[in-house]
């Protein structure tokens, strides 16, 4: 039975005895390739191989040297760093057995995970607070952003003027509070990093914040009001609705304070160089002292690398759970698959 | 004469999704050409294909016989009309008008007028000054029909031109795009998923779905020759009846038999041989009467105006539909005969294909 | 109680919330504004001075310009420290420089990525890693490599190194405003017969303008308040501010308070304007294409 | 010292020899001041513009005498690098690393010139000195703070150095006397021992009235600091001659200690604050008594700055009977001095401007700086000088006693590494991470390991300049 029926069945026989190019030989006699394709791979390519040589110029090198350094014992007492003696794993077998890196590690994710959560519960309570418009929003919007744009040297100092035993902060929570409060900031071990942490608090919930108030701004009304008019209370709204909807958002908010968190550096060294005890010394601050202060420069490429490598994992695990979050929002928003693809 | 040529065109994205298999289409020139399917078919695709903006996997586009696979976009003297209009934020009506003769260098002075005499001619004057965003939905359709008349394509391609309107306007609007094609004389490619529009405007209709072509033919043919389950569904409204069923042989000839009625088939389908097959027939050729051998219970009656609509109770889930004059007094709960015009039957076996003996 | 009663008090309750948060975050900046105005034995006082008796604008003129201080046996110019003046100009170049970098090319890439997907978006997210591993971790070979090539202590250097960790937020931001613009417009203005070139410069940029300017300013303020890097890959010719800053720990007067506080001022006062200016875009450049609109 | 004796003989020749050469203008040869015998050696020394990495803290005060040597000499200082002194150790190593001409000076912590000479960074200054004619005239032993296996590799500027000082004020109160004396059957008196000082600060620790009678840091990068005064006032010494250490002694574990002792009469924030923190709370009289670097002195005298000028005694460090007999050491870090580049191409031009800063005249101006108050004194004519006592008042002689038992830290490579495993320890022990009897012991097994790694062969041969630098008194006259 022939394809088409009727008229259409004359149209394709009359298009296949119809002259053509094939048989007539085309005016033009460009090559038969893809120019859309074509141009689109020149282009990719162009930017690309920019890409590629500007990293591997700068960043190649440079993990080079460290694999160099982390393989050879070089000294700073002894002679040039390229005549450095070759010790094999020796190295990292000093970093994986040495227990301070453990409890800096243990440190700086206690420190990013408590900062991550702290900057995350308040930026997520003051945007629910503040995403629908009202009276003063772009007041409260202007003055809550303000510590990001706040240099983190400068909080680590401001930090300083404020917290001292007999300090302002202090001050005014005893006048808050109605009696004297002593709080030790800067001098107690066992509360220095949560010092740390609420510094980086102060200085961070502005990312969740304006994260979260444009994930709640631009969540759909009517899935919120079908809700509430099937009778669901404002708390199952969120519980059911808004936070289910918002969990890419929430997840990314996490994971990148998280990263940078741990990256801290300014603050803690400023304020604490390690100390007290060994209370700050996160995993930056080891490293600079391990480099910085002892010299040891092979010792702490071979660290730098342990912790390039735990970096590297967790930055994968982050960005595998962002990659099936996106997924999962762009099956739910359904976005412009065919004309984009 | 502008000829325009689809020769064995796929399109695949990604690898794995294959928008567009094997597609040959002429297109003559000052034809008005329709494709038409639900959304997802391949029309949109092969619209944008003919216009550059995606290169065909394989297969050649020719317009006067010549492969045009490797001009860009900008060099195939095409005009383009887009469902979301297009306009240009940030530019007035009058540059947004002049942007296309502006690109291919022509004098000041010459653009100036030619942006006025397009302006009129889609009454639009009032608006060149104003910025795309203080146009209403209508105005901006009519900017974005002169941004592309005033450069004199060859051919026109509109992409669902006017589906981002209200209904009205759309009526109103679609006699406006009719008028220019009669004015203009140019070939016109229109891209819709609206049966009715397809109807009201094609020369001919491209019927497509799932990547192909199903039925190619003017809106009558179409209409009154499905040469399909698809497009018999597609086109109508209401749409073609359509009962489950099969041919069985009996004493008279062919019988058609499903549990909603029963019916003798005309001489036609004599050779027809038994099994599976689905009846189709248009709810206006359904004749209703007093008396008669399929009797039916009417449960709801929907007036609409010149016609009214007789819907039956199936025990399917579509319903049976007729359509009466509107002066007939049926009222639901009646029980009517129902007389279905035996020349007017189609049969679908059961992979869609119409049944034609 | 009545629905009225119970959304007034809801009311006062979110203004409530809110001004106690408004003033945690307010508190800080204006110490560091009230210190900047404090004499010397008001800095670190016990009780603290919230705000000085006396207030003087001696430690602006110490930071921003040569000063004179009299005592017993005469008077004597109090230069303390060096001038801020260069590092100014050094954070600006390098900051402005190395942020036009990162957000031209970002731009570019940005486009190839939402229009032709020149990269995937695995790769996208992998190119977030340039920004998540801490400097610390390379800031020690970075610094003997730039100083086999010279780089070291030179603006080039410090520009090479923000525009490469910058570029990932660069990317990211300036997609997510490309991705808004619709295709069609694009298309249309190519129909029309522009080149592509054409139809990035003509339709592309300046549709997407303010979205670029808002990145720019954002990068901006990420590089001109970055400090390991610029501590350890400086020497005597690009000190940037913030590192500049770091040194304001006296030895003997104990930390200058005021005199950083002024420095601080100076410093921050450019990044709040300009946080201000883009405080619309900065949500989208942060949602990383996590939020439809 | 036979050694050295004969090395000063040759000094002597070459200044013989420098003013023959000059005989023209016999005259002039005679009266041939330091300023210009540095002047006529500079001129010979071809090159630039000198380019130092020196905190301008320091600096101002040194500026102003650079003109008169830029216009007798055709060169000055071209551009410094403004950091501070504390970070300029790691910077000047990075510079060692990678062999750096571009600085042609640092100004650090003398410390540190183990470290940096074993790096290769250091130039020895002997023979420009010699060609100069220039020699430190330095109060006590403290000339061999510069040198390093029997070369000098640096030029004081600052004589950092910790004095005693308690509030004379407090104890000149009757009743106070008394009631000190009824409790511990015996004057109230100026601190000789530590003993006595803690029963002093004991006595007059009074928190309830915002009194927390000690000043002494005790945060992790400083407090290490005091730690060395009592080890070596016990007469400890933290290496035997085969570099075992030798923390884990009677001598150690009396100045641990003594160290946490203090606790009691500290402030609760002295594991957490520095001098920045400290100094104010010293000078708005809120301690009683600490030792610290006498550049406090001051500060706490200027009456613009501080509400306690007159109100201190300054004096000798206390000491300890530990070792059976009365031992007094001060510390003296950080030593801020001028340490030349052996890779710059201005290294002579560096070694006599670093001279010309030392001369008797040039410190006299810069110690004296009333405002910039960074360089403490450390030259012999400073303790007579008019203008240096302006600025100290009755603190001078104080810190000429400290100066005389002036003690350095680890002076050896690796240095910062050393004090930072013990400064760890002990600042872990002080808030309570670590039980103050593992602090030596552990200490120890973390030095063992520097040791090795730096080679126990190397720092053997480094152990004679450490110990030269110890005062040759146990108690100044």
């Amino acid at each position: 039975m022939p394809p088409f029926p009727g008229s259409a069945l004359s149209l394709l026989q009359n298009m296949n005895s119809s002259p053509t190019s094939n048989t007539n030989g085309s005016t033009k006699s460009r090559p038969r390739q893809l120019v859309q394709a074509r141009a689109v791979q020149r282009f990719k390519w162009s930017v690309l191989s920019v890409l590629i040589v500007v990293l591997v110029a700068v960043l190649f090198p440079v993990l080079m040297l460290q694999l160099y350094f982390s393989f050879h014992g070089y000294s700073v007492y002894g002679g040039s760093w390229w005549d450095a003696e070759f010790v094999g794993l020796e190295l990292f077998e000093e970093v994986v057995t040495d227990p301070r890196l453990g409890w800096a590690i243990i440190r700086s994710l206690l420190f990013a995970t408590g900062s991550t959560i702290g900057c995350f519960v308040i930026g997520f309570g003051l945007a629910l607070l503040m995403y629908r418009p009202f009276r003063g929003q772009a007041f409260y919007y202007i003055l809550f952003i303000l510590p990001m744009l706040t240099v983190p040297i400068v909080i680590a100092y401001t930090g300083e003027m404020l917290l001292y035993q007999k300090g302002p902060v202090n001050d005014l929570l005893s006048s808050i509070f109605g009696r004297q409060v002593n709080i030790l900031w800067l001098a107690n071990a066992d509360t220095a990093l949560l010092t740390v942490m609420v510094l980086e608090v102060w200085n961070w919930v502005p990312f969740s914040f304006i994260i979260m108030m444009a994930g709640l701004a631009a969540l759909p009304d009517e899935p919120i009001e079908a809700a509430k008019i099937l009778g669901a209370s404002k708390w199952r709204v969120f519980v059911e609705i808004q936070l289910p909807l918002l969990r890419p958002v929430i997840v990314l908010a996490l994971i990148l304070r998280f990263l940078e968190a741990i990256a801290e550096f300014p603050k803690a060294w400023s304020l604490f160089q390690g100390g007290p005890g060994s209370a700050t010394e996160t995993i930056p601050t080891y490293l600079y002292i391990v480099t910085w202060q002892y010299f040891e420069i092979s010792k702490g490429a071979a660290m730098s690398y342990v912790i390039l490598l735990i970096m590297v994992a967790i930055v994968l695990l982050a960005i595998q759970i962002l990659r099936r979050e996106k997924i999962g929002l762009d099956q739910i928003y359904d976005s412009r698959k065919e004309t984009t693809a | 004469m502008t000829h325009i040529e689809l020769k064995n065109i796929r399109k695949e994205f990604g690898g794995s999704v294959v928008a567009v298999k094997n597609l040959n289409l002429s297109i003559e020139h000052g034809e008005f050409l329709v494709l038409v399917g639900p959304s997802g078919c391949g029309k949109t695709t092969t619209l944008r294909m003919i216009a550059g903006f995606e290169d065909p996997t394989t297969g050649e586009i020719l317009v006067e016989n010549d492969v045009i696979n490797e001009l860009e976009p900008a060099e195939r003297n095409l005009g383009m009309v887009f469902q979301t209009h297009a306009l240009f934020p940030h530019k007035t009506v009058s540059e947004n008008i002049a942007f296309g003769p502006r690109m291919k260098k022509v004098n000041k002075e010459i653009i100036n007028d030619k942006v006025k005499e397009v302006a009129e001619m889609v009454k639009i004057t009032h608006l060149l000054e104003k910025l795309p965003a203080q146009c209403s939905g209508g105005e901006s359709q009519r900017v974005a029909v002169a941004r592309t008349l005033i450069t004199d394509p060859s051919a026109f391609l509109l992409d669902e031109p006017l589906s981002s309107l209200d209904a009205k306007l759309r009526r109103e609007m679609r006699a406006e795009v009719d008028r220019l094609h009669k004015e203009l004389n140019k070939t016109f490619i229109y891209v819709t998923h609206d049966q009715e529009e397809a109807m009201t405007l094609a020369d001919r209709i491209v019927v497509m779905d799932e990547g192909e072509i199903k039925q190619v033919g003017s809106p009558i043919d179409i209409y009154n020759n499905p040469n399909s389950y698809f497009v018999a569904d597609f086109f109508g409204s209401p749409s073609m009846n359509l009962i489950n069923g099969e041919i069985v042989n009996s004493e008279a000839g062919k019988v058609f038999k499903s549990l909603i009625l029963n019916v003798d088939l005309p001489k036609l389908f004599e050779n027809s041989a038994p099994g599976p097959v689905t009846l189709g027939i248009r709810p206006e050729q359904i004749g209703i009467s007093s008396s008669g051998d399929i009797k039916k219970k009417i449960y709801l009656v929907e007036p609409l105006g010149k016609d009214t609509l007789l819907y039956f109770e199936t025990v399917e889930e579509r319903e049976l539909i007729a359509i009466v004059e509107s002066n007939s007094s049926y009222r639901s709960g009646d029980t009517v005969a129902l007389n279905l015009l035996p020349e007017h039957i189609f049969l679908f076996d059961s992979s869609g294909k119409r049944i034609l003996n | 109680m009545n629905r009225n009663l119970k959304r007034k008090l809801a009311q006062y309750g979110k203004y409530f919330a809110l001004s106690i948060w408004a003033l945690i975050v307010a508190f800080p900046i204006y110490w560091i504004v009230a210190t900047s105005f404090k004499p010397d034995r008001d800095w670190f006082a016990w009780p603290p001075v919230y705000w000085s008796e006396e207030p003087t604008l001696n430690n602006y003129a110490v930071v921003w310009a040569d000063h004179k201080e009299e005592y017993e046996g005469g008077t004597q110019y109090s230069h303390s420290m060096q001038k801020p003046w260069k590092a100014l100009r050094n954070s600006l170049f390098i900051s402005v420089i190395s942020t036009f970098f990162a957000v031209g090319f970002g731009t570019i890439l940005a486009y190839g990525v939402s229009r032709y997907q020149i990269l995937s978006e695995g790769r996208m997210f992998q190119l977030l890693m340039l920004r998540m591993v801490p400097p610390i971790v390379i800031v020690a070979p970075l610094s003997l490599y730039y100083s086999t090539l010279h780089l070291l202590d030179t603006i080039t250097g410090l520009v090479i190194i923000y525009s490469i960790t910058t570029l990932p937020y660069s990317v990211w931001m300036i997609k997510s405003f490309i991705d808004e613009l619709p295709l069609e417009i694009e298309q249309a203005a190519m129909i029309l017969g522009a080149s592509r070139l054409r139809t990035l410069w003509e339709i592309v940029f300046p549709l997407v303008r303010s979205g670029i300017v808002a990145t720019f300013l954002f990068i901006l303020i990420l590089t001109w308040s970055e400090y390991l890097l610029a501590l350890i890959l400086s020497k005597t010719e690009v000190a940037t501010l913030p590192v500049e800053l770091s040194k304001y720990e006296g030895s003997v007067e104990g930390r200058v308070y005021g005199r950083q506080a002024a420095l601080a001022v100076g410093v921050t006062l450019p990044l709040i304007a300009i946080g201000i200016f883009i405080r619309k875009h900065l949500a989208r450049g942060f949602s990383f294409g996590m939020v439809k609109r | 010292m036979s050694n050295k004796i004969s090395r000063r003989s040759v000094v002597n020749g070459g200044l013989t020899m420098a003013a023959l050469s000059s005989l023209p203008m016999p005259r002039m040869a005679f009266a041939a001041s330091e300023e210009e015998g540095i002047i006529a050696a500079a001129k010979s020394a071809g090159g630039t513009d000198l380019k130092g990495m020196i905190w301008s803290n320091y600096y101002v005060a040194m500026k102003p005498t650079v003109p008169a040597f830029k216009q007798a000499t055709g060169y000055g200082v071209g551009s410094i690098q403004d950091i501070s002194v504390f970070s300029i150790p790691q910077r000047a190593m990075a510079e060692a690393i990678t062999r750096s001409p571009e600085f042609d000076f640092f100004h650090l912590d003398s410390n540190m010139i183990p470290s940096l000479a074993s790096a290769g960074l250091l130039e020895p200054l002997d023979k420009y000195m010699d060609k100069a004619g220039f020699k430190l005239n330095a109060v006590g032993n403290f000339g061999n703070f510069m040198k390093y296996k029997g070369n000098t590799y640096g030029i004081v500027t600052d004589g950092n150095v910790h004095v005693h000082m308690c509030r004379k004020d407090m104890m000149e109160n009757p009743e106070e006397q008394k009631g000190f004396e009824d409790k511990h059957g015996k004057k109230m008196a100026y601190p000789e021992t530590w003993e006595d000082d803690q029963r002093l600060m004991e006595w007059f620790h009074r928190p309830d009235k915002g009194i927390w009678s000690s000043g002494n840091l005790r945060n992790r990068p400083n407090g290490v600091t005091w730690w060395y005064m009592y080890f070596y006032s016990a007469g400890g010494f933290p290496f035997d001659d085969d570099m075992n250490p030798t923390l884990n002694t009677p001598a150690g574990n009396y100045a641990v200690e003594t160290y946490l002792n203090m606790k009691k009469v500290s402030h609760p924030e002295a594991p957490g604050w520095g001098t920045p923190q400290m100094i104010p709370r010293i000078a708005s009289g809120k301690i009683y008594s600490c030792q610290y670097w006498d550049g406090a002195i001051g500060l706490n005298e200027n009456p613009k700055k501080s509400k306690t000028a007159g109100k201190y005694t300054y004096g000798l460090i206390p000491g300890s009977d530990f070792s059976g007999k009365r031992m007094h050491r001060s510390i003296s870090s950080p030593v801020a001095a001028i340490l030349v580049n052996r890779y710059s191409k201005n290294k002579e031009r560096a070694a006599y401007m670093a001279m010309w800063w030392a001369t008797q005249k040039n410190s006299e101006t810069i110690v004296g700086d009333n405002v910039n108050t960074f360089h403490d004194p450390w030259h012999v004519a400073h303790f007579k000088s008019d203008k240096v006592y302006q600025t100290y008042k009755a603190g001078l002689p104080a810190i000429n006693s400290c100066l005389q038992v002036a003690s350095p830290p680890i002076y050896l490579t690796g240095l910062l590494e050393f004090q930072d495993q013990l400064a760890k320890n002990l600042s872990e022990a002080y808030v309570g991470q670590r039980k103050a009897k593992d602090v030596l012991p552990e200490t120890e097994k973390a030095w063992k390991k520097i040791v090795r790694k730096i080679g126990k062969k190397k720092l053997k041969a480094e152990l004679a300049s450490y110990k030269a630098l110890f005062p040759k008194v146990n108690v100044p006259g």
